[in-house]
């Protein structure tokens, strides 16, 4: 009888992921270059056999001495950082075919990063966070850098590496201080201690800010935001399509996990703290993604005033806000991987183009395409009937049932001036006189992904209970 | 804290007597022997002619590979120690994680391997 | 006056002390006389006499060579960075030399009985590359700068094969404290751990060779390739440093591959005549034999190529050492003979 | 109560349309065509269906009929909860009828991306007309917001110079109205825990201060959609950039939806707000109707005279909306209806010169009277129903106002009432200006009269313009169980309030 | 005078802060901020061994443990970036790092 089968049952998929990783890794170096389409598109499939294992059977339960939980929660947060993965790496084949690095390493690392995101999902103690958030860390200052002869590429790797690791560095220093003021690193002895009243130390209160700055730099909340345009413009387009959702999710679901389990006696204290961060992303978000003319980098302050959103979510700390949450990053996923998938879409003369201006006329030249891209613009714009509105008002809702009035109000005032931009887009698709004609686009993964996204967005605009469903079961996860 | 520093003070003090007489080898040899230093003396050896360009050039990157494969394998090392020691503790749990570890590893290693990163030409 | 050494912090300084220098001295005696040693064990090998003109046999040539390099001229070059260029031959030396505190001479014969012993001596003998690679960047000097690297690179390689060797012998003690190593290789000479590991014994050895740049592993030396390694700058005591350094460390690997596989001070056979003889001698003798097929060795073979050697530590010490560790996990832990502490 | 969902087979009939339009494939002639078929096919379906809705509708009634109610997302609450009353009956019909006719109008102005403008046009149909059947406050926002997308891109497409900052000025302005509104209707759900429009308005019980806020949001969005002075400047440009079809519903279906509101949402929901605020409405009214007349007058533009026309007639609109007694806003209601079609039918008229000199300007244009009679008459119909002249829809809105406004404030009828002077004075001067006068420009010399296309277009305007002047009644009846309703429960509630101040 | 656990702390806050000023006011090497990351992982590692043996449990030993471990696979990843920007670039002068504006 092995002692602590049971600890491995309830990171079954976790492990099965780590090991068709390694298989897959071992299968592609033996290969060599030839089996990269193999590896990717298996690569993806595992990542979505493992999404699948979570819930056949669902377990949940704590194991490896409470290091590592598994609910509902946790779950669904895996699936979609699983599902927004496997999507991103099939995503990404005609890219780096294009820029010639088209190598078997990519999908394997992103699987790696993936596996450190359910990791960090997962986390119910200060190491296993740590643990998995640096697994996921560093696997992505490897894809950031992954166009290695690309200058602007390897920029973005180098700046997020180190913005990144100063990150961890904060994380890791609040970490020592709730340790030690706390006296362990579990979860639940944390959120013990801080009951009994340790919570007014001092130390407590600064460890708390800096594992909420290290976090918040992870989920690229205002002010840790900005690494987020150098390394979205920079990195490959596919990469920024990760980037825009898995580790974003993951990272939130984190923060989430953390601010409501250990650290829930500080409600108070941390409630202001993100509040200001959520009012701030959501004004940067909107007012300086108005001058981009760059889509990826205007993407990325798209995500920081989305992530804004999200964090009003959080701040109110209820049930209602954590559904929300949910929620609104299931849709928030479904948006930016329609986007991005069109931006990869979209060459001229057969080279990838990425200006704002580059869009001018598409929806003559391109009539499908363009009008995929509004539903995603509007929808990201929040305006009703499209499913990013439904995001908004969950948020909205929850965050005004926990009397966060002032930064409700604040938020749909950026949420007017962000539809700026968003509307921006439309014009240049819609109203001005075509550029030179972008190609048109072949049959592949891209287009069924933004097609597929796009329905998806139509069916969660006219029927979005099965996803709010979905959210009430995962925030139930939180509060058992 | 004190049984801890009686431990490792033998220590400090074999430091302290080895620095002592390094620094007399070294002083005793500086003052006993002729210093008349010059231009050409001191100029760095480079097979007779004058240094060509800076020494601290680019170098070979198998240099700087091997130094990050030292570096995780010597840390993958230092999990063995505490391992190695407390098996007998830990049990069966303990020995198939490690395995499990080392299997990780050894993927990584054959990825090296495959790769070329262990080829010196 | 006898708890003036066991309580007064004084006292106790005093007391170790005059144990360092217990240790350092015939140390130093050793390092002289291995170099007397090497040569003659050369020479023999390739049928000379070695020295002996100075002194009876030649036996006062190691003082002589030192007296030499004292009276030397010490050069730092002007393009060097000064300081480093002084302290990497003491960090050499210094390393060499602390790594003894924890060497156990007897049974109880030790300078500091900590219970890391083997994490200690491991790292220390990692700090021996800061020696090489601040010596190669501070001569500012392209041969001494590739050297240190070539030497650097050799001796990071084979420490992991060494890790992994510790590791084994670890799993059959159950401690990291060197006097329990060698306690439990107590018994017949079969029951050093020698012969259940063999292989690592040997692979401890072949990296040893390396640790110290011994041939066939001598390249950072090689004098037509690299002119003289990481030390081409070096002359006077900071070369001299430099060369006891690496005896020392030649002794000090002797030492610990005797303590890890050849029972440390325990007599081969223990039954009376045998066991009457001090641990001390035993364990002398171990080191003389050992250090003996050092100078065999380097008196036979020739030299490796640099990428021969670079595939010996990564492709096959390496993953031998992984299997090994795993093997030996394994049969201690199915077979039930984990050490119980 | 209709056994089948009539609501929802309304609403969703044209998005059905525009689904079939955006398969539509292959040659662009044949697109066109298609496109062109599938949208007026689709669009009088719904106008025909929709007429079945007045003939079932019991006009007896004051409460909501043809409801229908789904769970749409449990977790918030929030129900697809569809239902007309006497008030909004009338509003559907107007949408429904007025897009077959702008899609007949733009038959042939549009040439270019047909299938797009159909689909848009579709598309804002669905959203029109669920807004006016929509009794869930999510659900109304939904539709009042989506309005705007559609919109923007007609504007946007296919306006004319200045579209694109037309387009995002529209967008803009309205939408950050409208969030405000959205912030207004989450806390009546954080109240109430639903969206639902005729639970809240049972149980909302909110403290003054509250209902102040609530009724200042839920204002923004609707004062900045009717449009009410000094929020009104996006109208102008809107209307002088969009399309004709696109000013028509513009100034048709559009404006109303600010009006509506008032009626449906700030007046029940927030009923001592209301009268708190009444006199503010009156000013901005008075302000809109005087002075975006005399704004009118200097206009060199066409479409922009009517449009600044139209600012005043809602300002008479708001007026009626607010004086809370059944003239008031019956008058309210019948204005928005009348000024629905003759303001609809100005627009067309524009749009029918336009389409031939393709330009707006007014010192362009002079003596159609000589080559277009019928133009001419058409013309001058609307512009005397615009006017009020009585046996005209106008008038029968104008004049229930100005009698509700007398009962409350002498003042503000007698203001409001000199716009009866002003709107006269520039509409007859805008008539005057283009149709009479002597033919001397070269350029219309050969302008040809209006062909069949477009008198199918006008006739039931016209129709329709006599009938309500002549017999207003056949649309008043069926409102005044619902707008009694409306003025009982806001007098009652007012009452309510008052002996609870009283009361210790 | 004894060193408690506060002198530890304070340390690890200095050295702490040392790191992160030396990233951001340092403006020549970007290895230079890699050696200031590893210093802020060092102080925090003080901070976990000193509170391990203040309060007498293990945990902090053992996060330290893995903290060393991450943080060479993090210096490995980040020297690994900085060798495949420095061959696109040619330098890695901090003040070069600028293809991207915002």
């Amino acid at each position: 009888m092995i002692v602590g089968l049971e600890n491995w049952a309830l990171a079954r998929p976790e492990l099965f992921l780590a090991a068709a990783t390694a298989l897959l890794l071992i299968y592609g170096v033996v290969r060599g270059e030839i089996a990269t389409a193999f590896v990717s598109v298996a690569t993806a499939v595992a990542l979505l056999v493992t999404a699948a294992l979570l819930f056949l059977p669902y377990r949940e339960g704590t194991a490896f001495a409470s290091l590592f939980i598994a609910d509902r929660l946790t779950a669904t947060m895996k699936a979609l950082v699983l599902v927004g993965s496997a999507v991103a790496i099939l995503m990404s084949r005609a890219y780096f075919e294009q820029a010639k690095a088209w190598r078997f390493e990519y999908p394997l690392v992103v699987a790696l990063a993936t596996l450190g995101m359910m990791l960090m999902i997962s986390a119910n103690d200060l190491m296993a966070l740590y643990v998995g958030l640096e697994l996921q860390s560093l696997a992505l200052y490897v894809i950031a850098a992954f166009q290695r002869d690309s200058v602007r590429s390897t920029e973005a790797g180098v700046k997020y590496f180190v913005l990144g690791s100063v990150a961890s560095g904060m994380l890791l220093f609040g970490s020592s201080l709730i340790y030690g003021f706390c006296g362990g690193t579990a979860f639940v002895q944390i959120s013990g201690a801080l009951a009994d009243g340790r919570s007014a130390e001092i130390g407590v209160i600064i460890g708390l800010v800096f594992v909420v700055a290290g976090l918040a730099f992870k989920v690229s909340a205002v002010p840790f935001h900005m690494w987020t345009p150098d390394v979205y413009e920079g990195a490959p387009t596919p990469v920024t399509a990760l980037f825009a959702v898995a580790p974003k999710i993951a990272a939130m679901s984190l923060l989430v996990s953390v601010l409501m389990g250990p650290f829930k006696p500080l409600f108070a204290q941390w409630q202001q703290i993100i509040v200001v961060a959520s009012v701030f992303s959501m004004a940067l978000g909107a007012f300086a993604a108005l001058r981009q003319q760059n889509i990826k980098r205007l993407m990325a302050y798209s995500s920081i005033g989305n992530v804004g959103y999200v964090l009003l979510g959080v701040a109110s700390g209820t049930e209602k806000g954590i559904q929300a949450v949910v929620f609104y990053l299931a849709i928030y996923m479904v948006m930016t991987l329609g986007v991005f998938a069109t931006i990869l879409m979209m060459k001229r003369r057969n080279i990838m183009v990425e200006e704002v201006s580059d869009l001018a006329g598409l929806a003559r030249s391109q009539p499908m395409m363009a009008f995929g891209m509004l539903i995603f613009m509007f929808s990201l714009a929040g305006i009703p009937p499209l499913a990013g509105f439904w995001g908004k008002l969950y948020i909205f809702m929850a965050a005004v049932e926990a009397k966060l009035f002032v930064p409700a109000g604040l938020g749909v005032l950026a949420s007017v001036v962000a539809s700026y931009y968003y509307l921006r887009i439309v014009k240049v698709m819609y109203f001005d006189e075509p550029a030179e004609a972008i190609d048109r686009p072949s049959f592949g993964v891209n287009r069924v992904v933004a097609l597929v996204a796009a329905f998806l967005i139509a069916i969660f605009s006219l029927v979005p209970q099965p996803l709010s469903l979905i959210a009430e079961a995962a925030a139930k996860g939180l509060f058992q | 804290m004190e049984a801890l520093l009686r431990e490792y003070l033998p220590i400090l003090i074999f430091l302290g007597l080895a620095f002592g007489l390094v620094c007399a080898m070294l002083g005793g040899s500086y003052l006993i022997a002729r210093q008349n230093p010059n231009s050409e003396k001191l100029s760095p050896f480079e097979c007779g002619f004058a240094p060509f360009d800076d020494a601290r050039g680019q170098f070979d990157v198998r240099f700087y590979l091997v130094a990050i494969l030292f570096i995780i394998f010597d840390l993958e090392v230092a999990f063995l120690f505490p391992w190695a020691v407390a098996l007998g503790d830990i049990g069966l749990f303990g020995f198939w994680s490690m395995m499990l570890f080392l299997g990780v590893l050894t993927v990584g290693f054959i990825y090296e391997w495959r790769k070329g990163a262990l080829e010196w030409e | 006056m006898h708890t003036f050494f066991t309580t007064n912090w004084l006292g106790i300084a005093i007391l170790i002390l005059l144990q360092c220098l217990a240790v350092t001295v015939p140390l130093l005696l050793a390092v002289a006389y291995m170099t007397y040693a090497d040569r003659k064990i050369w020479a023999s090998i390739q049928l000379r006499r070695g020295p002996n003109v100075v002194g009876p046999f030649g036996l006062l040539q190691p003082m002589a060579d030192g007296l030499k390099l004292v009276l030397k001229e010490t050069i730092i070059p002007s393009s060097a960075n000064g300081i480093l260029f002084v302290i990497a031959p003491m960090i050499a030396f210094m390393t060499a030399l602390v790594a003894w505190a924890v060497v156990p001479f007897d049974n109880g014969w030790v300078i500091a009985d900590i219970n890391v012993g083997i994490l200690y001596l491991f790292a220390i003998s990692s700090l021996g590359v800061y020696g090489i690679i601040i010596a190669g960047w501070a001569s500012n000097s392209k041969y001494a700068f590739l050297g240190a690297l070539r030497s650097a690179a050799q001796m990071v390689s084979y420490e992991v094969s060494i890790g992994f060797v510790l590791v084994t012998v670890l799993l059959c003690v159950g401690s990291l404290n060197l006097s329990k190593v060698v306690l439990a290789q107590s018994g017949w000479f079969w029951n050093w751990f020698w012969l259940p590991l063999l292989p690592m014994f040997v692979i401890f050895f072949i990296s040893a060779l390396a640790e110290t740049n011994r041939t066939p592993f001598d390249l950072p030396m090689s004098e037509a390739e690299l002119v003289a390694g990481f030390h081409t700058e070096y002359s006077a005591m900071t070369f001299g440093l430099f060369f006891l350094g690496e005896y020392a460390n030649m002794i000090l690997l002797s030492a610990l591959g005797a303590v890890l596989f050849l029972g440390g001070w325990h007599s081969p056979i223990p039954y009376a005549p045998f066991t009457l003889v001090p641990g001390v001698i035993w364990f002398a003798l171990k080191i003389a034999f050992l250090l003996f097929i050092f100078s065999w060795t380097k008196g036979t073979l020739p030299r490796y190529r640099y990428d021969q050697l670079m595939r010996l530590g990564w492709k096959v010490f390496l993953p031998v050492s992984l299997a090994w560790v795993v093997l030996t996990a394994a049969v201690l832990q199915f077979g039930g003979w984990l050490p119980k502490p | 109560m209709s056994s089948w969902p009539i609501l929802s087979l309304i609403t969703f009939l044209p998005l059905v349309g525009a689904l079939f339009c955006l398969i539509v494939n292959g040659p662009k002639e044949a697109v066109d065509r298609n496109c062109r078929s599938v949208a007026i096919v689709t669009t009088t379906v719904t106008f025909l269906i929709s007429l079945l809705l007045w003939v079932r509708f019991d006009p007896t009634k004051a409460g909501f009929q043809f409801e229908e109610k789904v769970a749409w997302v449990p977790a918030l609450n929030i129900g697809y909860h569809a239902g007309i009353d006497g008030i909004s009956l009338f509003f559907v019909l107007l949408s429904t009828l007025l897009t077959p006719i702008c899609i007949l109008a733009s038959w042939e102005s549009i040439k270019v991306r047909v299938k797009e403008y159909m689909i848009a046009f579709l598309v804002l149909e669905t959203f029109m007309v669920g807004m006016f059947c929509a009794l869930d406050l999510a659900l109304f926002y939904v539709f009042f917001e989506g309005v705007l997308i559609p919109m923007f891109l007609i504007i946007g497409v296919w306006g004319g110079k200045r579209r694109v900052y037309a387009a995002f000025k529209f967008f803009l302005y309205t939408l950050l109205g409208s969030v405000l509104m959205l912030l207004a209707i989450i806390a009546v759900y954080w109240q109430v825990g639903t969206t639902d429009l005729p639970t809240a308005m049972e149980k909302l019980n909110l403290p003054f201060t509250w209902q102040c806020w609530l009724w200042l949001a839920f204002f923004a969005s609707f004062a900045v959609k009717v449009p009410m002075w000094p929020v009104h400047t996006w109208l102008p440009d809107a209307h002088v950039e969009a399309p004709t079809a696109g000013s028509v519903i513009l100034a048709g279906v559009l404006l109303k939806m600010g009006g509506y509101g008032f009626l449906r949402f700030s007046i029940p929901l927030f009923p001592e707000a209301t009268q708190y605020f009444a006199p503010l409405v009156f000013g901005l009214s008075i302000v809109a109707v005087i002075y975006t007349s005399l704004v009118a007058l200097v206009q060199e533009d066409m479409k922009k005279l009517i449009a600044y026309s139209s600012v005043a007639h809602m300002g008479f609109v708001t007026i009626g909306a607010f004086v809370m007694n059944m003239q008031g806003v019956q008058g309210s209601i019948f204005q928005m209806l009348s000024h629905g079609i003759v303001s609809a039918a100005l627009f067309l008229c524009v749009g029918v010169v336009y389409d031939r000199m393709h330009t707006r300007e007014i010192a362009a244009y002079g003596g159609l009277v000589h080559r277009m009679p019928r133009y001419a008459f058409t013309f001058l119909f609307f512009t005397l129903a615009s006017v009020g002249l009585p046996g005209l829809s106008g008038f029968v809105g104008e004049f229930l106002v100005l009698l509700g406004a007398f009962k409350v404030n002498t003042w503000v009828a007698f203001l409001a009432s000199t716009s009866l002077i002003l709107g006269a004075a520039y509409a007859l001067w805008l008539y005057r200006k283009i149709v009479f006068g002597e033919l001397t420009k070269d350029s219309l010399k050969g302008i040809l009269d209006m062909n069949k296309r477009e008198i199918a277009i006008f006739l039931p305007l016209i129709l329709l313009t006599i009938w309500m002047g002549v017999y207003p009644n056949s649309f008043l009846d069926p409102m005044a169980p619902a707008v009694d309703k409306l003025v009982g429960d806001y007098q009652a509630a007012l009452k309510l309030a008052r002996t609870a101040a009283l009361a210790p | 005078m004894t060193i408690g656990l506060g002198h530890y702390l304070t340390v690890a806050a200095v050295l702490f802060t040392m790191g992160i000023l030396g990233i951001f006011l340092n403006r020549k090497n970007v290895i230079v901020i890699l050696m200031c990351v590893e210093l802020m992982l060092l102080a925090v590692n003080i901070n976990l061994v000193a509170f391990s043996v203040f309060q007498g449990n293990v945990v902090g030993q053992v996060f330290a443990m893995l903290v060393l471990t991450v943080a060479a696979a993090e210096a490995a990843i980040g020297l690994a970036i900085l060798v495949v920007y420095f061959r696109n670039r040619g330098t890695i002068a901090v003040e070069d790092i600028n293809a991207m504006k915002g």
